[in-house]
């Protein structure tokens, strides 16, 4: 089958004229860092004891989460997943208040009702997910409706692994985004594992992408390795999405470079396939292409890591100030009242 | 005040807030063109265009689904099942995420969900069932059942206007046998309080949805033989009213619990033991309920008879409690 | 997308080396007229009011149904949908039985607990089908991976609409099957409307057998009135399972040339559309066929005409005699007991 | 016998089923070169081969669609949920066919599906649940919680023996936590049957899953305070030894059902109602109900523990019912 495998990003002009100027990409390498380094953080609080319950990251995946929210507008939203830290960082969501529901604290998004990444700042354009994969991708079609109804351009996005591609939700959400070419973009995570599972048992076609073409649109294979490459297609998609030109597939390849969750080591995972792929790791490829590219400064970059170092530490100790949740809150807002609509996108 | 039928009233209520609020849209599957398998929304595409009345593709989890993200981005979607039995495809988006967004991420999901539901016309296993128990169970969902159209319509705009997942079980049978007066105007019906269908003193029966109506049949025989029964139609089972129920069963003390979907573990139960703990000691008999028996919803009119709870079963029941 | 087109079927000759000799095709097309006849008959018992609740049938679809089921293998097994009478009566369920189920009596395979064709005799390798669309096609996936498991020479066949190929159900199945190349032949009953919904609000691509390739195995588009036609793809497909060359997907097109159910007189199908696919009845084309090439006599359809006609007349007659089912026997059977199990398929 | 924990009794069980009939397989994500995600298939693979193991593809309804479809030609399909959270991805087929087929067209679907289910180690809303009572209230299906090893081992090998389709929820909080002496050859529990957990006097809990060990350290304080507590262990809760219930409810005269699940339309309301009903002249206190509150379950320590029920919890109930 015929998808569109897309070429890597070459000149910092070729960049620019995608919309980023330097500015915009130091700032693209600074939520890299700040995502891996949240999730790495994340690791030394859970193995302290700090976080209960398990753990999960998204390292290998930070430029393929990040570029895709760099190319989102704020009006846009999003159902990132467990692997998209790189979206929340990206949005502007405070690492503090990540920890903090790591944690399971009063300032988590959740208020410690739910744990790790099933958090979203709406204010932000984000939608929490749950675990039940990919339930979030019929929402996000469904904001991509309400768009559609009400003529806004705004475009939504969803994200989706190669894993849950298997499941119902995904087709039905990209036959009703097909059949009504709603503003939507479909964003596969593809790091070639679903836990243990490799691909061959959850798709039997070369690439996810590969599928787009059976609900009417485009699919396009990216490496989601490369942050620019990846920013490039969101950004033509989410665009084209917004102009009318219904949905896109675009499928990020990368390797999952941990276990699924931090008690597996990953043994099913050929050796060889960590060693090649930590080769083409997204924070040092980008880096060196930003040093190489757009002459970044040895004093740039040591203040960039050094920002980002204060940030986490800074962040880390706010978290840890939270407080528990009261349990005498428990049962509180299970229903809504008339009062939380009225928030800006219940008008 | 217009005499309407019960699927008219739903019909009005459904018009009168997509004339009101630009917010709310209907998706479904044949809602559009064909005005929905029951005709409820017949002529709405004319009137308010195709993309705020929408033909689905058959796909349950992405009408559902899709409702919740476009609640999420401010509008008010009704989403219409075929059949109240085809909502088993969408339990999933429901108990998953629509029940539990607000409770966990503060996200409130206010969605609709039409049921034609319930049997009496021999539609089979598969076209009958009344499964409001199994989402009342579920913390965050609400679950309404009118049984008159004034209800009908009154709900219907409560559940509209409610910022939570309402799930509308409009049962089929009433469709076209239940007239009633009906306000012109837009009001709503409290969702959450019960309504006193015929007062009464010896025995309480505890019902909604179709039953009501052979609540009352057996009232009229228990009358003859001078025992007084009051009918509580509880209208939504979801939150239910569980101050008006012990009120009627500390009144009369002894109650019958009656439903048209199946007994064991049906909602029936949770009223049962509310009522046994909680008014103990003002019963003098205990709860009885009287419901489906325990299999699927059978087609043949003759079976299907001998499932749906009938006036003989309930006089039955009635006469037990009386002479207890 | 690439999907293959079959070409008509063409000479006797041919489909001999298909298969059917100059007696099968009689019996198909006596099937043909079986088929058809049944529901002619129970739209007459409806308007009797002697069948209770709705009424659907599969006319212009009989070809298709017929086909397939022809191709069939006694030991293979088959989930078929609502307008599939023909695959009952080419296995062999007696006429009368099916009157009684229509009827809700006691002899009809559900014995009234269930109506029209949700019913099978599963001593013919037949599922009962169930409302949910396309339901049947996980079940029918399972069986075929029961037969991989076993390695039993044995193919499972699952039906579909176009409509209810949007549902998770169908893509969850093709998955499964696709992965594991099971002995499994999807066919698709492309009758261009669900209900009232045309195809473009179900699929955005040009066929549904487009989507065979998303699921790595074959498509292909049959005219679905051309019983032959069918039947050489059905065999393909069939046999190619067989020897593990994995599932296909059959796309029959024709035209449902009823209304959804007896209520329904179908304003949204365009007048041009029923006109247009009048003039390829499937019984009528294939009666033409064996006039042309299998020289089938005056003598031989009067014959089959005649026997068809007396057979329904007496299975009606005999359906007519069965009894009501016993309400006191409306909980028996829930639960399945051990001695249940003790069926043929079950050791 | 030998010492093993609930999850090597499941383990043990399942094995022994696999050596013993070769129809038996297991199917699931990631249960086969992984060994399952709690490892109760470790090492399954290497000893079935891949077609006996099966590492599915993301997707429950596949898993339990095909499942039925393999039972109906013959074999005895094991299904695994990861957690059984995601069961409600499979809701439509085991409501709609596995549940219905027998009754419906004489078809037994003789599947198991195993449902690592439960709370107590912040795994959040979604991977905490007790979903039993929703499955509870389908007529057709049957549900079995085994809390300890040898009635795990026992009623899995029922389970798969069984003609039915049958829940079978592993309690992920017992999985380690729970030792005890399981008989190495094959025995079956029997499905329907309750166990006296300890045997008392005055008050019975009725309760099944973890609770069982809370109710037991409720009563070993109770004991202290001189009231005797007997525990009824239901082990199956479709069908449920109502029986047992019963004749424990009227030697006591006081009863509190307790359970994991939350409170409102859950199964201890039918157990409940069924007592009070039933055992209404015996009965010397309303049946009282524990049960999590009507929430989610949280992710944080201190509010899962406000959620799940507690000895305290417990305590505080009996103590009621021992005043009453
Ligand atoms: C419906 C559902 N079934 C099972 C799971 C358990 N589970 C959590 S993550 C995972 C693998 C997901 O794989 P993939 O979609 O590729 O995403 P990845 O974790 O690799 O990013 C599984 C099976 C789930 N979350 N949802
Ligand atoms: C899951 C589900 N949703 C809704 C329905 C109601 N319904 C019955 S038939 C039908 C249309 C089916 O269309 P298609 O799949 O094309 O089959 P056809 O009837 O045209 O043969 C619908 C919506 C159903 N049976 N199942
Ligand atoms: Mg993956
Ligand atoms: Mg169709």
């Amino acid at each position: 089958m015929a998808v569109r495998e897309a070429e890597p990003v070459g000149s910092l002009n070729e960049v620019r004229e995608a919309g980023l100027d330097r500015d915009d990409l130091l700032g693209v390498y600074r939520n890299m860092l700040i995502t891996r380094g949240v999730e790495e953080r994340g690791h030394i609080l859970y193995r302290q004891g700090k976080i209960p319950g398990s753990f999960y990251t998204g390292r290998g995946n930070e430029g393929a989460a990040v570029g895709v929210a760099t190319a989102m507008r704020t009006e846009d939203v999003g159902t990132p997943l467990h692997r998209d830290m790189g979206v929340h960082i990206t949005r502007g969501v405070e690492p503090w208040r990540i920890f903090a529901q790591y944690m399971g604290r009063q300032d988590g998004p959740t208020h410690g009702r739910d744990g790790n990444v099933h958090m979203a700042d709406q204010q932000l354009g984000l939608i929490a997910m749950v675990s039940h994969l990919p339930a979030m991708l019929p929402v996000a079609v469904g904001c991509a409706l309400a768009f559609r109804i009400r003529e806004e351009a705004r475009v939504a996005v969803g994200w989706f692994g190669e894993g849950a591609s298997a499941r119902g939700d995904a087709h039905e959400s990209m036959t009703l985004a097909g059949t009504r070419r709603l503003p939507m973009v479909f964003v596969c995570d593809n790091n070639q594992f679903a836990y243990s599972t490799p691909t061959q048992y959850e798709y039997a076609t070369e690439h996810v992408a590969d599928r787009a073409q059976a609900y009417g649109f485009e699919g396009v294979v990216v490496d989601g390795t490369d942050v620019l490459a990846v920013y490039r297609e969101a950004k033509r998609a989410i665009e084209k999405a917004r102009a009318g030109g219904g949905p896109t597939l675009i499928e990020c390849l990368t390797l999952r470079m941990e276990g699924h969750a931090v008690h597996d080591d990953a043994f099913y995972v050929p050796k060889q396939m960590f060693e090649k792929w930590a080769e083409s790791d997204p924070i040092e490829s980008f880096r060196t292409w930003l040093r190489d590219n757009a002459e970044m400064t040895d004093e740039e970059e040591d203040d960039i890591a050094a920002s980002v170092k204060k940030l986490l530490i800074t962040s880390m100790e706010r978290a840890d100030e939270s407080p528990q949740p009261d349990p005498a809150t428990l049962t509180h807002g299970v229903y809504a009242t008339p009062e939380d609509l009225d928030t800006p996108h219940h008008k | 005040m217009a005499e309407l039928t019960y699927l008219q009233a739903i019909s009005d209520g459904l018009r009168t807030e997509m004339r009101r609020d630009k917010r709310v849209f209907l998706i479904g599957e044949d809602v559009g063109v064909y005005g929905g398998a029951f005709k409820v929304s017949l002529g709405f595409q004319e009137e308010f265009g195709p993309w705020r009345v929408i033909d689905a593709p058959l796909a349950e989890t992405a009408i559902v689904g899709g409702a919740t993200g476009a609640a999420i981005m401010g509008l008010r979607p009704v989403a219409e099942m075929q059949f109240a039995d085809f909502i088993s495809c969408a339990w999933d988006h429901l108990v998953t995420i629509a029940a539990k967004q607000r409770w966990r991420a503060g996200t409130p999901v206010p969605i609709v969900v039409r049921l034609p539901s319930g049997g009496g016309f021999s539609g089979g296993p598969f076209h009958s069932q009344n499964p409001e128990s199994s989402f009342a169970h579920i913390p965050g969902l609400k679950c309404v059942c009118p049984s008159t159209p004034e209800d009908a319509k009154g709900l219907l705009i409560s559940a509209i206007e409610d910022p939570n997942p309402v799930l509308y079980f409009e049962h089929k049978h009433l469709y076209r046998r239940i007239k009633g007066e009906v306000p012109e105007e837009r009001y709503t019906t409290p969702i959450g309080k019960a309504r006193t269908h015929q007062e009464g003193s010896d025995i309480s029966v505890i019902t909604w949805g179709a039953m009501v109506y052979t609540a009352e049949e057996a009232a009229q025989q228990l009358d003859a033989d001078g025992v007084s029964v009051e009918i509580i139609d509880l209208r939504t089972v979801m939150p239910w009213d569980k101050a008006a129920v012990l009120e009627s069963a500390r009144k009369t003390s002894k109650v019958l619990v009656l439903h048209e979907d199946t007994r064991t573990g049906g909602f029936g139960a949770e009223i049962a033991a509310s009522i046994a703990e909680e008014a103990f000691e003002d019963l003098d008999a205990p709860v009885k309920r009287i419901a489906a028996p325990d299999c699927p919803v059978p087609f043949s009119p003759v079976l299907e008879k001998a499932f749906i709870p009938q006036v003989d079963d309930v006089v039955g029941g009635l006469r037990e409690l009386a002479a207890y």
